[in-house]
């Protein structure tokens, strides 16, 4: 039963994108994945609109002062089995704007972060690179050990 | 109102495509094709550096440290940091800093992101 | 539009302005006018009266140690005028345009957020860039302003577990109910938030707040040398991005006065009609996305991934070029590529037949967009919107042809502009605008110089100041830089084109219906990481 | 004291074959039908991981959904938050029972004379439900879903009755089964009445809230919908609901206008064949929408609502009317 639901969770990861604070850069990539190009609904991701719904949390940006707290709640709004991806340099540790004085740095700052993504922007497929590697990484490891991701 | 009656093209284009093959690049199965200048993670060769520290003073988001290194002052690459503008390549003396077009660089844990100076000797080679 | 030589423009500036403010010709584009901070709003009425197209591009205000300069940058007839006054520090205070020109309500706004003037008369001075929880005396942009203990404190509003949406009775009438389109929405791609009163169906008042995506860019401009300016202010936008490296580029090389060879020019043309075609074929697409036709968005995005390889194949990234540097391009035009984006051009302009046909015969898609958000043509010059948006209401701007900047002096194209100004207007400007910049490409690549492509540029840039403007996809994109012989810049400033274009948004949605929001909102094709840098 | 022997074939009947077994494995299996069309409509590849082709992905998303943590919100109705779903979902399954299947329906001996408007009423009922679920979340994008479903739904269910009963005159009996029959023997009703076949697709596009009318799901005005506070196995049942009511809204229009399970029996026995056409035709239909909806963007709420009043309510009147005149005075001349 425990392998059933495990192949479940690989199989659907449902995907919500939240935009603390980027250039739009890798957020046009990330939407560039639902397209026919590269198509990530392939590997059952698709793009949910409430954080209820939702498995995986795709952060982008540097995340301002403002977003913060908005990401901190949908992050609390998302179901139990629950990932952070943080995409682009700006999420994984600020980029180019750290040390401004708006801006928090990294997304780890906020909410735990499992998969890093660098690159200003990361190529599409590098962010199904990120996404392979998270899921392949909560197959290897234990279904208990996974949520409680290193801060 | 006696409007023509304009046939959406879409009629005809979207049951051809029920017929037509989709645009898909089936991308972790097969190897993405990239061009050859594409800016990915850059490769150092310590053999060429002189430790001018020009690379760290010039780069954008401050992710180039200089570290010691047995007695001199290399670059670390915080690839966390890094944007990826080769302006250090460009703004090194010595081209000691090349262009590589390695760009699947997801990790789970950040640490891996730190690439030090006398390791990046090895993954010159490992870098594909 | 004939482009008036510069004596008759200042000869008229001569006789009405003489007596008042000494004017500077050549400065700071056209001419500038210094004058004395009670008489800001007499000078811009009679640059209104001397032309009735006159609009404010932009407002700087910089930090000049005891005083506080402040620059209404208006554009007359295509061309630049700035207005100099200066404001003493202790009660910085100044009569508003606002009533002269509506268009600056949200410049002004900024200006009291960021450097702490007052504007007296202004409707509602209010947050408007910075996040609610700032200090309320520390104003950022001043150059003794101590920045370092507040970036660290992580505001802690409530926290309730509803998703972001709050519907309540509004304070002032019972039947009018508030919806607040929160940060977090999937349709649009970034957070900015707008507070709906809704009367049943009708939209009666739209309140937006931005400053969600504020970093704090043109602050650390300030901090870094010219060189790592340019790769921080390309970061501002990753949709237009080259135009912002190239207007940052443009304004310190007329600081410099350098002579950019041929070559750089007529590249620099390439990789921005290149970032033109793929920012309007993402609008496009959006644009399907919004009003809930999935396979334009998909059809659309999917015939844009060539143009996507080709400024890879170009500058080596796909979205973020970083090709542009002071005195020229970083990488040369291969001879081998020319062939692959001749074909790539070719494919896409067939496909526009199809996108063109679907545009004006869709019923489902004309029902949702015709008659949406009409903008009338001296509504959009009051409002002093740019690029598309006023395109489509019958203003003829465009800066490519007003005021010629890389090669486009010398290429041959026309103007794309409508008069009904509703959402269809500005989807058609966009879609007829593609066709125009693949013809732009092509005579580019026809006839591109040989020669070199970059020149050596010393790395303390003399002391002076400069403004540049640049057409980006969404409109007028325009940059003061002031240097002070350091390897520092003095002062940054960036206005883009959809912060002019959001009180089109406000204006059009009032009065309009709940449902036709998202088709209006898209068709202004905003980017909330411009407008809040 | 009434000796009943527990009737095992009934059991099996019910349960399994053309009962709930077979409608949710079929539910799921027209939902990735529907998944792989739209994406090889937009000209993309659709889900392919899991299983062979990505066939068994409904099956994936379903689990997963009920393997994830429940979350009721502090001031939601409980009760109604919690069961809604699950009432919704099995009051479409009973309503797909009464459909002719394999030759008859699930429940062997339940076609009685009203039955249509029977299952007219149960679906009727189940949007209902679906609208109770979302004002039960309490949270204001599910109360204007909700909202949006009612007036939709409520919108669009007269014409549909006013079309479904062209079959049942043309059958001369609301029996689902007789119509069925009715047209095994004589033609599909299709051929007779083509316009009405036309307006009840258009009709269904409404009912399933499929593009052109797909308010209740506008991602761009209404976040989630009524499902936006729905997390793990609850939205799961919505999801099915939703899916049901498509595989229902199919059977419908195969029963009414294809001649229902009925088609030429080649050997064996015949049960297998008529569950093999009822199965084809259904896709067919499930086809048809699918590619109907890749076609339009979405209509506003209010020109929803006018093109259901003023154009479609008036339009399955004169359809009816046509169809009396026809078949009191033309076909019989003809035929």
């Amino acid at each position: 039963m425990k392998s059933l639901t495990m192949w479940a969770r690989l199989k659907s990861p449902w995907v919500l994108h939240f935009n603390s604070g980027a250039c739009n850069g890798c957020d046009i990539e990330v939407v560039a994945l639902l397209t026919p190009r590269y198509d990530v609904e392939r590997f059952g991701i698709k793009l949910e609109p409430s954080p209820r719904h939702a498995d995986v949390l795709l952060t982008t940006g540097v995340v301002t002062r403002q977003c913060a707290e908005r990401l901190k709640r949908i992050y609390d709004q998302m179901p139990e089995p629950k990932f952070v991806v943080a995409i682009g340099a700006c999420a994984c540790s600020g980029g180019v704007f750290k040390g401004n004085y708006t801006v928090l740095g990294g997304v780890d700052k906020v909410v735990p972060v499992n998969a890093y993504i660098p690159g200003c922007p990361p190529k599409p497929e590098a962010i199904i690179d990120g996404v392979v590697k998270l899921l392949s990484s909560l197959e290897s490891s234990k279904p208990e050990a996974k949520t409680s991701a290193s801060a | 109102m006696a409007r023509k009656l304009t046939v959406s093209p879409m009629i005809k284009r979207v049951f051809s495509h029920l017929f037509t093959k989709p645009a898909t690049c089936k991308y972790p199965f097969v190897k993405a094709e990239v061009p050859d200048d594409f800016r990915g993670k850059q490769v150092f060769d310590i053999s060429l550096c002189v430790s001018c520290g020009l690379c760290s003073r010039d780069c954008p988001a401050k992710a180039i440290e200089m570290v010691e290194v047995d007695g001199k002052r290399r670059p670390l690459f915080h690839l966390d940091l890094c944007v990826f503008c080769y302006q250090c390549a460009e703004s090194c003396p010595r081209n000691a800093i090349k262009s590589s077009v390695f760009f699947e660089l997801a990790v789970i844990d950040k640490s891996t992101l730190v690439i030090k100076p006398e390791s990046s000797l090895q993954n010159v080679s490992g870098a594909q | 539009m004939p482009v008036p030589d510069q004596d008759s423009l200042v000869s008229v500036l001569q006789h009405k302005i003489g007596t008042v403010g000494n004017i500077l010709p050549g400065q700071l584009g056209k001419a500038t006018i210094q004058i004395e901070s009670a008489l800001n709003r007499k000078v811009i009425q009679i640059l209104l009266e001397n032309d009735d197209g006159a609009c404010i591009i932009a407002l700087t205000g910089l930090d000049l140690g005891e005083k506080i300069g402040l620059m209404y940058h208006i554009r007359t007839k295509g061309l630049v005028v700035t207005v100099k006054t200066e404001v003493s520090k202790e009660d910085p205070k100044i009569a508003t345009i606002t009533d002269i020109i509506p268009g600056a309500n949200f410049h002004e706004r900024e200006a009291a957020d960021l450097l702490g003037v007052v504007f007296e008369g202004h409707p509602n001075l209010s947050r408007l860039v910075l996040p609610e929880d700032w200090p309320k005396d520390l104003y950022p942009l001043r150059k003794d302003a101590k920045l370092e203990g507040v970036s660290s404190k992580l505001a802690d509003s409530q926290c309730n577990t509803q998703p972001e949406v709050k519907m309540q009775q509004s304070q002032t009438d019972s039947r009018l109910v508030n919806i607040i389109v929160g940060p977090q929405h999937p349709a649009l791609l970034e957070p900015e938030k707008f507070s709906l009163k809704v009367d049943g169906e009708t939209v009666m008042d739209v309140e937006p707040r931005i400053g969600y995506v504020h970093r704090g860019v043109e602050k650390a401009a300030e901090q870094r040398t010219y060189l790592q300016d340019v790769y921080l202010i390309e970061r501002i936008c990753g949709i237009c991005n080259s135009c912002h490296a190239l207007t940052f580029v443009g304004a310190v090389e007329k600081i410099l006065k350098t002579e950019v060879p041929d070559r750089a020019r007529y590249i620099r043309t390439i990789i921005l009609e290149l970032n033109r075609l793929h920012s309007h074929l993402l609008v496009l697409g959006h644009a399907g996305l919004e009003i809930g036709y999935e396979t334009l968005f998909q059809y659309m995005w999917r015939d844009r991934e060539p143009i996507m390889d080709l400024t890879e194949l170009l500058t080596g990234n796909r979205v973020i070029s970083s090709s542009m540097t002071i005195g020229g391009v970083r990488r040369d035009l291969k001879e081998e590529d020319v062939p692959k984006i001749k074909t790539q051009l070719a494919i896409l302009r067939k496909k526009m037949d199809f996108y063109q046909n679907l545009y004006r015969n869709e019923r489902s898609l004309k029902m949702r967009t015709q008659n949406v958000g009409i903008l009338s043509k001296d509504d959009a010059i009051k409002l002093c919107v740019v690029g598309p948006v006023a395109r489509a209401s019958g203003v003829l701007t465009d800066v490519r042809k007003d005021e010629p900047y890389a090669a486009y002096g010398e290429i041959p194209f026309k103007i794309i502009t409508r008069t009904e100004g509703d959402t269809f207007a500005r989807l058609i400007v966009r879609l007829d605008e593609i066709d125009e910049s693949i013809n732009i490409i092509e005579y580019t690549l026809d006839n591109m110089p040989s020669g070199p492509y970059r020149v050596r540029v010393p790395r303390i840039v003399v002391a002076g100041e400069a403004v540049n403007r640049v057409e980006a996809p969404r409109g007028e994109l325009f940059h003061y830089v002031k240097s002070n012989g350091t390897a520092y810049p003095e002062r940054v400033k960036v206005r883009t084109p959809t912060f002019a274009n959001i009180p089109a948004f406000l204006k059009t949605a009032i009065g309009g219906s709940i449902a036709d929001v998202p088709a209006n909102f898209v068709s202004l094709d905003p980017c909330f990481s411009c407008t809040d840098r | 004291m009434i000796k009943r022997v527990i009737d095992f074939w009934l059991f099996f009947r019910v349960l399994v074959f053309p009962g709930f077994t077979f409608i949710l494995f079929f539910t799921l299996f027209c939902d990735w039908v529907e998944r792989k069309i739209e994406a090889r409509m937009q000209n993309r590849v659709g889900p392919a991981v899991a299983g062979p082709a990505g066939i068994l992905q409904p099956l994936a998303d379903l689990i997963k959904l009920l393997s994830k943590e429940e979350i009721v919100p502090t001031n939601a109705k409980k009760r109604f938050f919690r069961i809604t779903p699950v009432l919704a979902f099995s009051i479409m399954v009973f309503a797909i029972c009464f459909l002719p299947i394999d030759g008859s329906s699930a429940i062997s001996s339940s076609g009685f004379a009203g039955d249509l408007i029977f299952v007219m009423a149960l679906v009727t009922i189940a949007n209902f439900l679906l609208f109770v679920s979302g004002w039960a979340s309490s949270n204001p994008y599910g109360a204007i879903g909700a909202s949006r479903v009612l007036t939709q739904f409520l919108g669009y269910d007269i014409p549909l009755f006013l079309l479904a009963l062209t079959p049942a005159f043309l059958a001369g009996n609301l029996a689902l089964s007789v119509i069925a029959l009715s047209q095994y023997k004589f033609i599909p009703f299709i051929i007779l009445t083509p316009w009405a076949f036309v307006l009840f697709i258009i009709t269904l596009q409404a009912e399933l809230e499929k593009d052109p009318f797909d308010i209740p799901h506008a991602e761009s005005e209404v976040v989630g919908g009524l499902e936006t506070e729905y997390g793990g196995g609850r939205l799961a049942f919505l999801h099915l609901t939703r899916d049901v009511q498509i595989v229902l809204g199919a059977a419908l229009v195969v029963t009414f206008f294809l001649g229902g399970p009925y088609g030429p029996v080649f050997f064996g026995f015949p049960e297998f064949w008529y569950s093999l056409w009822f199965v084809l035709k259904v896709l067919g239909v499930v086809v048809l929408t699918e590619y109907i909806t890749c076609l339009f963007a979405r209509l506003r709420i209010d020109q929803v609502l006018t093109a259901n009043w003023r154009i479609l309510l008036p339009l399955s009147i004169v359809s009816l009317a046509l169809t009396i005149a026809m078949v009191t005075w033309v076909y019989p001349l003809v035929i």
